[in-house]
């Protein structure tokens, strides 16, 4: 298989897992699931890594470490910041009775 | 470490973000959702120090930017109020759009001679949509922080404007790609920068959402075409994921506010500058005192709260659970009734009411709380305003026209706690304020939470 | 990017294809959607001719032949048997009066 | 055609094959979907003729093979009765089985020294998962076209007999993997068509469709399999799918019949031969005449129709609904109450009933219609047995226990139409028979409800 066509069907399938994962999420969801997906795609920090361990002169450098620096920001702080939203949904299911966590 | 176990190592992680987003799909999974992106994408940060092949030449640096970068984003991601989480958000996805960027220009610099077409436009193509998604989201971030009208901003030829930056970023696109210089690219990039601003400028308010999601997409994209030129398969899977999930999300977004996508997007190309009402006009109103509302809502037989973003603005949210709660043991059916986009984000109230512990069966979505107005005694509005605005329904071309709304209007009395006449978020005026069955209370929406209780208390 | 990481990605990404787009389908087209994936699985087809067209001695050309005529009846009859189920739903839903194809 | 040509086009089929899936899980597309599946096999059949550097050595026997196998297919699935598509299925998923077998033999018989560990195993595993399918559906299709009881199949020491079986089958494939033999593959692919049908044997046969789609899944597998050999992305992809999706809805089905998909696939390892009651005990019924019938019918307010097996036998569809509507023309709520498993396939009676056009919102589901029985004067069970049968709830280790039946026994009166005392499906005895409140009116169910329109027409 060429490697053209790998990567084109890797893309096309993602497509559809994209498309279908989410297609039923309700609208409370909208908000994590976008911050969520914002976090993933902090995932370039791979990439960044990457070509800063590549720089070839200091202009390369200096981009990609401040590419690092900033799909850091975008990775990590989205992750917490999803957890966060989320932690507030956190015990509202009938499970949890309504004296716990009254108090602020 | 061998290439296979590295690939293999790869595609755990892509999975890892495929489950990551199946459990954010679903309320029960979605904190474990995100922890499993969370997990993966730590693999893949350790993995990727270990790439077979590395140079580890400048190792210290990268480690000291990422150390800079969690310096920088947990904090900002831990302190941040809850009513301002969606602009953090934006501002995420903008850097997140510009570190592509960044990667796909370091990348271009190295583009021999030899690159391959489909690796240069893939190049050309990162930075374009990366620039675009970067000065995008920081204008909705100033948008949403307010830093800026949160009106559409049209200006009298603007369309004509934005068409020619559209063009003049495709023909430098053209450019660079046949000539592969310096001087193109940065001139393209400031095209693409100008491009991202002019976009989101005419985009209302209360679209604002819908636009960030559509750019965290676009950011998706620009990842997955990184992950080409850089032959690194977990970019391309993760990329693809949040490109195509995030325009389901946006479709989505947008069906919930009842707007168009196209509509949002090209809003630019026909919007023209509207007669937006100022607010505070003189007209009478019915204010009344603490007291006068517990009257009303001690005598009530049900009572539908309708939060919205006021409530967050004064964290009034355990207060109006107490509220209810002293309801409640009166013997009064209260309910809230919850608008999809009340609030800043689809979902806020949700949110903010099980911060306080709301019991989930009160809250009530608005397709199933609309027909139960007729047969409510008070509606008490707490710090919302468009999502209960007539206007919506009555006044075509404004700029909520379309949008479902909490037809509150239909109930007995209708008691609203806001600070002043001003508009809310779509900087409308809301002709039910002076309706008949209108009682205002005047100030901050957990003083007046708060005075109300005691008063009935004292009933 | 290896041949055999890119086969087992395609691997991956299809199974989660198919868990999601089946994962919330309604008893009543469980038959046809079993029937239906049976017909997809007689692209079987594709690699009996390949064999067929590879074969080096007559054992082997044979035995494909053979094959090829099983996949065609799996594939052909497959899709046919799924549609005469599926024609039975038509027409059901509201949109279709009555009168429309009372008699058999 | 070119290399990259042919890949793309390959592409494209595989996501025809996953719209098709998609179209195939919601009722509006499945037809759509069917089709598209189909469009794209087609195109993936021709195509694989311009395959770059086929020899078209045997181009005209593998087009006249393509020709017969069309030929003996599409007559088969166009002829078949509706009340036998299962035992079909089965049958075609069996040639399936066995395609994908002998493709994995033939490529293991041209299997140099040379070949690599993962292409041999691959070949194996298809072979013995292919011979599996083979013969396993051979006996699901026995089973289901009743040329073979329909009982489990259990004899004295079986599970160590199954056991061995299995323990034989891997032993031989180390040996076959190792050796590169073609006499230890023929025993081997031996060994693998014993254990499927020692595997499909013992169990009962309402768990039957159950099997089918499991068996479905493993040819999916195989055929992924195969395409992983011939490094074909189609067959991987498309293979992949069906095993996926058939795992998932294997295990839907099992829970639809309220089984559990371990205990119906080791229930082998378990189950003991067991004392099941004859047919025909001497004891007394109630039975009545078609105006007997019709005088219970017209004086009642709400009637439940609660069709089965022997609807689809009779082919009364037409006239039941004829009947349904002579009651409804007299004022009398009737509805359909539809077991999930009622008839020999998942949704078999609303296929059924949609063929008369039967209005789809007097088809009630099982969880639906249950609580109403209570309310329901007149419960007429046309064709059905087991589906109603109380031993699902009373009789513990009773081949159908467990299963969620429809409490028709909750009604003021139960008719059974039916030919005999024979028993259903599960051949278990139906003590609902003897009850009291039951009235069996023998015959062909068609020929009753014509004697019970008529009846009715004269009262
Ligand atoms: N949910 C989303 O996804 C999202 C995202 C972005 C935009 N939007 C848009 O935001 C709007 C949401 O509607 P909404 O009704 O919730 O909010 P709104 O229309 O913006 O109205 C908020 C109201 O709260 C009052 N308020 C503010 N601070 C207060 C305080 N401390 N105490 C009491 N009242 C206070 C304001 O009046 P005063 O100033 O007079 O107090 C204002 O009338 C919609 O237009 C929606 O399209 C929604
Ligand atoms: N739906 C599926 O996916 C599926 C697949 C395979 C097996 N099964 C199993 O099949 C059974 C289905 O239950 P069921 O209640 O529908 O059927 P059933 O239990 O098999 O009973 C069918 C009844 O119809 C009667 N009958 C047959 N021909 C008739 C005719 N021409 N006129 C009148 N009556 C006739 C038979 O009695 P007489 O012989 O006395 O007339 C029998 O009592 C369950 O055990 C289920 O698990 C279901």
């Amino acid at each position: 298989m060429s490697n053209g066509l790998a990567l084109l069907s890797i893309f096309v399938l993602s497509v559809f897992i994209g498309f279908e994962v989410v297609s039923k999420v309700s609208t409370t969801l909208h908000t994590p699931l976008m911050s969520g997906a914002n976090a993933i795609h902090g995932i370039i920090l791979v990439g960044a890594i990457t070509v800063a361990d590549r720089a070839a002169n200091n202009l390369q450098l200096i981009l990609a470490i401040i590419a690092v620096v900033l799909a850091t920001i975008n990775m990590v702080g989205g992750f917490v910041v999803t957890d966060r939203m989320l932690e507030m949904f956190k015990g509202k299911p009938r499970a949890a009775k309504s004296e716990a966590g009254d108090s602020k | 470490m061998s290439r296979n176990l590295y690939d293999v190592l790869g595609l755990f992680v892509s999975v890892c973000f495929i489950m990551a987003l199946k459990g954010l799909s679903s309320p029960k999974s979605a904190r474990r959702g995100n922890l499993i992106g969370a997990f993966g994408a730590t693999v893949a940060t350790v993995l990727v120090f270990f790439e077979p092949g590395s140079s580890h030449h400048h190792i210290a640096l990268i480690l000291g930017a990422v150390l800079f970068g969690v310096v920088v984003g947990v904090p900002a991601a831990r302190k941040i109020q809850m009513t301002q989480m969606p602009q953090l958000v934006a501002l995420f996805n903008g850097v997140g759009g510009g570190a592509a960027a960044l990667v796909a220009i370091v990348e271009y610099l190295k583009l021999g001679s030899t690159a391959s077409t489909p690796d240069v436009v893939a190049t050309v193509f990162t930075v374009i949509v990366g620039c675009v998604s970067f000065s995008g989201s920081i204008i909705t971030f100033l948008k949403l922080q307010e830093l800026m009208t949160t009106r559409p901003v049209v200006f009298p030829g603007g369309r004509f404007v934005i068409a020619g930056t559209l063009v003049g970023v495709l023909g430098t696109a053209g450019w660079v790609i046949n000539s592969l210089g310096t001087a193109p690219l940065l001139i393209m990039g400031a095209l693409a920068l100008a491009f991202g601003v002019l976009f989101v400028l005419p985009v209302g308010g209360a679209d604002v959402p819908i636009v960030i999601s559509l750019l965290n997409a676009f950011t998706g994209l620009t990842v997955a075409a990184s992950g080409y030129v850089l032959q690194a398969t977990l970019l391309i899977v993760a990329g693809t994921l949040v490109g195509a999930s995030g325009t389901i999300l946006t479709r989505l977004m947008a069906t919930a506010m009842g707007r168009s996508l196209f509509g949002t997007l090209f809003g630019a190309f026909t919007a023209k500058p509207q007669a937006i009402s100022e607010a505070g006009e003189a007209r009478p109103v019915k204010s009344g005192s603490a007291e006068d509302v517990a009257i009303l809502l001690n005598y009530a037989q049900r009572v539908v709260i309708v939060p919205g973003f006021g409530l967050a603005v004064a964290q009034a949210q355990h207060t109006v659970r107490e509220m209810a709660d002293l309801l409640t043991s009166k013997g009064i059916d209260v309910a809230y009734g919850i608008h999809p986009v009340a609030g800043r984000m689809p979902g806020h109230m949700n949110v903010l009411l099980a911060e306080a512990n709301v019991p989930y069966e009160q809250l009530v979505e608005m397709e199933e709380i609309n027909p139960t107005f007729p047969q409510t005694d008070v509606v008490l509005v707490v710090g919302a305003n468009d999502v209960v605005n007539p206007a919506a329904k009555t006044t075509p071309g404004c700029p909520i026209y379309g949008m479902p709304i909490l037809d509150v209007a239909q109930a007995g009395n209708v008691i609203f706690l806001k600070r002043s006449m001003r508009p809310g978020f779509a900087g409308i005026e809301n002709e039910l304020l002076y309706d008949a069955k209108t009682t205002l209370l005047f100030g901050d929406a957990k003083e007046s939470l708060t005075k109300v209780v005691s008063a009935l208390k004292n009933l």
